[in-house]
């Protein structure tokens, strides 16, 4: 089983006709993802990848069942972009743009939630299912492949680095979120735990944290009181000064607030295995894995 | 993360009707005693450094004067300072007031809650940290609610106001939170927010305005405040960029990546010194700025991180081929490169190509790195020695 | 319901940036004509008159006027119109504009979702009650959202509007939603929105701003528009109070009780001529104020219902007996009363002991009004004669 | 059983210290609910109807663990009360007051929907369980008993006259739920049926309807295709002219809509028997609750 996403979603790409609409829809679809719509308004009738583009959301709903949106519209649109979607009655929308200021976000956020969606993102790189196959977003193709761990993170390409090496161990994922970079949020941490707390099919969750929020501390107090599988992190940007924007706009001390240090201290109070390097993260999973085993 | 000045936050705070004392801009010591002579500004008044770090009372950043010379000396003393490491260019001129309370007041983000946050202390007048928390009120307001009238009640009542001043905060409060908004600040704080007689009035204002909300407000692209010359060029062709204190400059993919192998760097005893994400590209001349704009910064080394993904290796073994080339040679700096995942082997052949070789394993990688700017730096010392 | 005179609605439009052809307000034929010479309104013109109700083209309240001797008479003789029972007090004279095409857009609230709904159809410059369902495209707009982006896409798309006109729908749509939300209106309606090269403009406008909402609209307490003058005087005292056509004036409490009261009146032959809902009170002097006001509109007989809960019995048996006494013997009427429900027996005992006697059945009491009245109507025929 | 109230339902009543505030925590109180604080900001540790009064309703739910409130506060400040309440975590509430504008109605309801909470009202009598006993608002104390019929109104007096002639013949309610008459309603006759629908102790349903909206064509829609109980209905406002609002601002006929002749139309087109006048009402239930027996 997976969580989010499974071989019955059916994609619709917003912003399909820009560049990483199309390079990105034929990724998903190379991936074995359901992309069955494309939107960009004013293009509608025309095709990006075999793929049907509408005018708007609700067609795409309409004509081809659309349930989950991909969004990579630019980020003065991006908010009205996801409201089309939630208005469309799009329950699940990847937001890979990046940019969009929190102030959109919150109501985003809130205005999603209000009405039963969910947002992964934003300024992520989605989600993906290597079993199922499907996967929303921009998450490279070759790096998972099916398994029983799932990974929770806010980076991209510092996880696939970290799942590559844990499957150089043999081992795959369930499903991988990527929560993105971003100081707000639509799936957090907390919100990825409860997924795989439910999901018969993951057995140890690897989280890959950053500096900046609380995000990781949250997610260890969620562990300590609720979840019952274990967990492996890493966190990102030991060496990074206070009051920096560390690339993504979510990772920055502010304050004091917000240090790996205070991360790792809590995760580990929470009986989780932190890894200081992200090479040491494989032999990490595998210590984890053995000594569950053995109980 | 634009930071304002005090005077460029009293500006916004005045747009939106928050109670200041009166006050003026000033940039010479003659432009400041003028200010006064013409009546502009009440005597006695209070000079402060327009400068961005805090501790500007004790750090004698500010001065009273209660005439028009005692206004030229503070004024010309002020403006010769170099405050913790930023000179003063500005000073800001304002009427004193005779304080009853010093309160704190600021609006800001709860990223777990995802709320706007409300914060008000009695303990106004010093650094918010150093408060502790049971002495700060601290409420999420909802955007769809607005800042509602109970949760101005319960501020004016933590705060301990009764009668005028207990009056005059909740129309402060709703400013301050339509300049939050209407603003798109990350920060909004007075510090102080002082009672005097009936009412509560803006000493102090922090405003801090969200870089990605800027297409909306490009009356602050100007503004550049708080970064490095270099920071800015990298701003402005949207590269992550950020100068750091050690002298290892380190290109990654994905600000993740760039972290964890500035903490691997470290681990093994190097100093990063530019911290330098390319993010996704499929441009190899995005990939060869992004190399020219670290050779500015004069790095001892460079470690090259990538993990192909969205961003192919090849293209970037292509983008750093071609800025090498055009690099002058006094500009060249020794170059440790690890390339994996998307089309490795063709960016391996293309740096192998070049006379660079890709070293696959990450601590490897890391620490040919640092011997190679010790090298580097023993070198350069044996030429000055 | 405060609904605007078009001129009054115009105001609004303008105040929010909504694009309308140049236009005044004149209430004489020597006004409008002086308008017109001093420049202010652009020939040729058309005048129209202020009234509420529509169909106004038709019922020749509207005209056209292209040079000042054709603007007098025109104006003439619309401010000596009376057009369905309004007196015409005021014309508006508009600049004559080309008109390509006509199209209607609207907002307005769904109770059913609870949401505003935008309606846009093609077929403008005809009663939107007259347009099939299909020809008007309806699209709630959620509070929290606002007005999206992809909504007013899909607007200009039904239009059938490309080019300059569609580019131009978006911020007047912006502007009509702030209108919506500004003014707490009912409605705002542009009806026909017009075409006019390339740009779309309001070539007319209904406002209708919520009568609960006028404690934050104070400009609107002197528009009256709409009511008889006692209607405006029960208004004013708090009183739900509506004349109707008929002859029996109707007393009760709750709006519900009062209009099932109506129904049963009906039934039995009767017509209700005022309809007066005390609602909930515990104060005889409100009672009687309630009382005096219904002689006012001269019933020929009177049926006071009441189902005692917030409002007892006993309260609004003193409250009659104090009108009734006041009440000249000329403004009397003949009264039936049915009173129960909590303090009952109190308030029965209270009419009795004034001569009135109180019929428990609703149904009897129904029938006994309709007769008083039928008597009452038949003595003052028989006066006349 | 009943909906929405029972006998542990902990009032807060929100502006204790006006007039109707007292006079209606005192009723409530001989009824048998459980007001366990009041609110009127400015007179906390004041006593009214020896109930304490706080400033907010944080510290009515801190200290006394109230679940519901009951709004009299004016319509200027009612949106701000139902926030408060909100916020403060109370799940229902029951707004008295009239003349509170739509537009703030509209925040109020998707705000408290937003967050998980629910609204009787505005301009609403509220909710009455005779059985647990427990009443929130000010439907009179004399006129219900236990039973087991749910009542749905629009109205206020006109459902105490009518629910009067039932008991007359013999029986109670379950729960009365007095929906309020502005054209915004935190619950609706729909809302109202579901909730009777999931009720084991309610056999049969009374609406007491009125002109204005389609609030009855909606319900009748939900009763035709969800709705397994005898519904019974009364419509007034047969006699009532278009475009004048008849006392509630939501009964209104505009646009030849929202007549009752529709209404009825509707309903019996769904199965509901409805009766012409208040007075047909006791017979019309004894029948339909005659019929179904012998079904």
């Amino acid at each position: 089983m997976t969580v989010l996403i499974d071989a019955d979603t059916r994609i619709v790409v917003q912003g399909i006709t820009g560049h990483q609409g199309t390079v990105h829809t034929r990724q998903m679809k190379l991936f074995g993802s359901k992309v069955v719509a494309g939107v960009t308004p004013g293009k509608g009738g025309t095709t990006v990848e075999e793929t049907p583009v509408y005018d708007s959301v609700q067609e795409a709903v309409d004509r081809k069942q659309a349930n989950a949106s991909c969004i990579f519209v630019p980020a003065p649109f991006a908010k009205d972009a996801l409201i089309e979607a939630v208005d469309a009655g799009i329950r699940l929308s990847v937001v890979v743009t990046e940019h969009i200021p929190f102030h959109d976000m919150l109501v985003m956020y809130h205005y999603a939630r209000a009405r039963g969606a969910r947002i992964i993102g934003p300024n992520c790189p989605g989600i993906a299912a290597p079993g199922a196959p499907s996967k929303v977003g921009i998450i490279p193709n070759v790096v998972f492949r099916p398994g029983r761990i799932g990974v929770i993170s806010r980076s991209g390409t510092l996880t696939y680095e970290i799942v590559n090496g844990i499957r150089e161990i043999g081992l795959g994922q369930s499903t991988c979120i990527g929560l993105g970079g971003d100081p707000v949020v639509g799936t957090s941490f907390v919100d990825g735990l409860e997924l795989f707390e439910k999901d018969p099919d993951t057995d140890l969750v690897v989280m890959v944290g950053e500096i900046g929020g609380t995000a990781e501390e949250d997610a260890a107090d969620y562990i300590r009181h609720h979840f019952t599988k274990p967990v492996v992190a890493y966190i990102a940007g030991r060496a990074a000064p206070p009051d920096k924007r560390m690339g993504h706009a979510g990772a920055i001390i502010t304050r004091g607030r917000g240090t790996a240090q205070s991360k790792q201290t809590a995760l580990e109070g929470a009986g989780v295995r932190v890894g200081r390097f992200p090479y040491e993260m494989p032999q990490l999973v595998a210590d984890v894995l053995k000594e569950k085993a053995r109980r | 993360m634009v930071k304002l000045a005090e005077w460029r936050g009293k500006e916004i705070f005045r747009k939106y009707g928050i109670a200041l004392p009166e006050g003026h801009v000033a940039r010479s010591a003659e432009e400041a005693t003028s200010l006064v002579s013409q009546g502009k500004v009440p005597l006695p008044c209070v000079i402060k450094a327009q400068v961005l770090a805090g501790g500007r009372g004790k750090g004698g950043a500010v001065r009273f004067a209660s005439n028009a010379e005692e206004v030229r000396a503070a004024a010309a003393a002020i403006l010769g300072l170099e405050f913790k490491g930023e000179k003063v260019k500005e000073i800001l001129l304002e009427g004193k007031v005779a304080i009853d309370r010093e309160l704190y007041v600021s609006l800001t983000l709860d990223r777990t809650l995802r709320l706007p946050i409300l914060l008000t202390s009695a303990k106004g007048g010093v650094e918010i940290e150093s408060v502790p928390d049971e002495q700060i009120l601290r409420q999420p307001i909802h955007p769809f609610a607005g800042l509602a009238q109970y949760e101005k009640r319960r501020a004016a009542a933590f705060l301990g106001l009764t009668g005028g001043p207990a009056k005059s905060l909740g129309p402060l409060l709703d400013s301050l939170w339509a300049a939050f908004n209407g603003e798109d600040a990350e920060l909004v704080e007075i510090n102080p927010l002082a009672v005097v007689g009936d009412r509560v009035i803006a000493l102090d204002a922090k405003v801090v305005i969200e870089d990605d909300a800027t297409f909306r407000h490009p009356e602050y692209a100007e503004v550049r405040d708080d970064r490095t010359p270099l920071e800015e060029v990298a701003r402005e062709k949207e590269i992550a960029f950020v100068q750091l204190d050690g002298n290892i400059g380190v290109i990654a993919n994905g600000a993740g990546l760039t972290m964890a192998t500035l903490d691997v760097l470290m681990q093994f005893g190097g100093r990063p010194g530019v911290f330098l994400d390319l993010g996704g590209t499929d441009d190899p001349a995005k990939v060869a700025e992004a190399f020219l704009l670290m050779a500015k910064a004069k790095p001892t080394a460079v470690f090259l991180n990538i993990f192909g993904g969205v961003t192919r290796c090849d293209t970037v073994a292509k983008g750093l081929v071609n800025a090498m080339e055009k690099l002058p040679a006094q500009d060249r700096f020794p170059l440790v490169a690890r390339i994996r995942g998307n089309n490795e082997n063709e960016g391996v052949e293309i740096l192998r190509a070049a006379g660079i070789t890709s070293i696959p394993d990450l601590k490897a990688s890391a620490e040919a790195t640092v011997r190679a700017a010790a090298a580097r730096a023993a070198a350069a010392q044996g030429r000055t020695a």
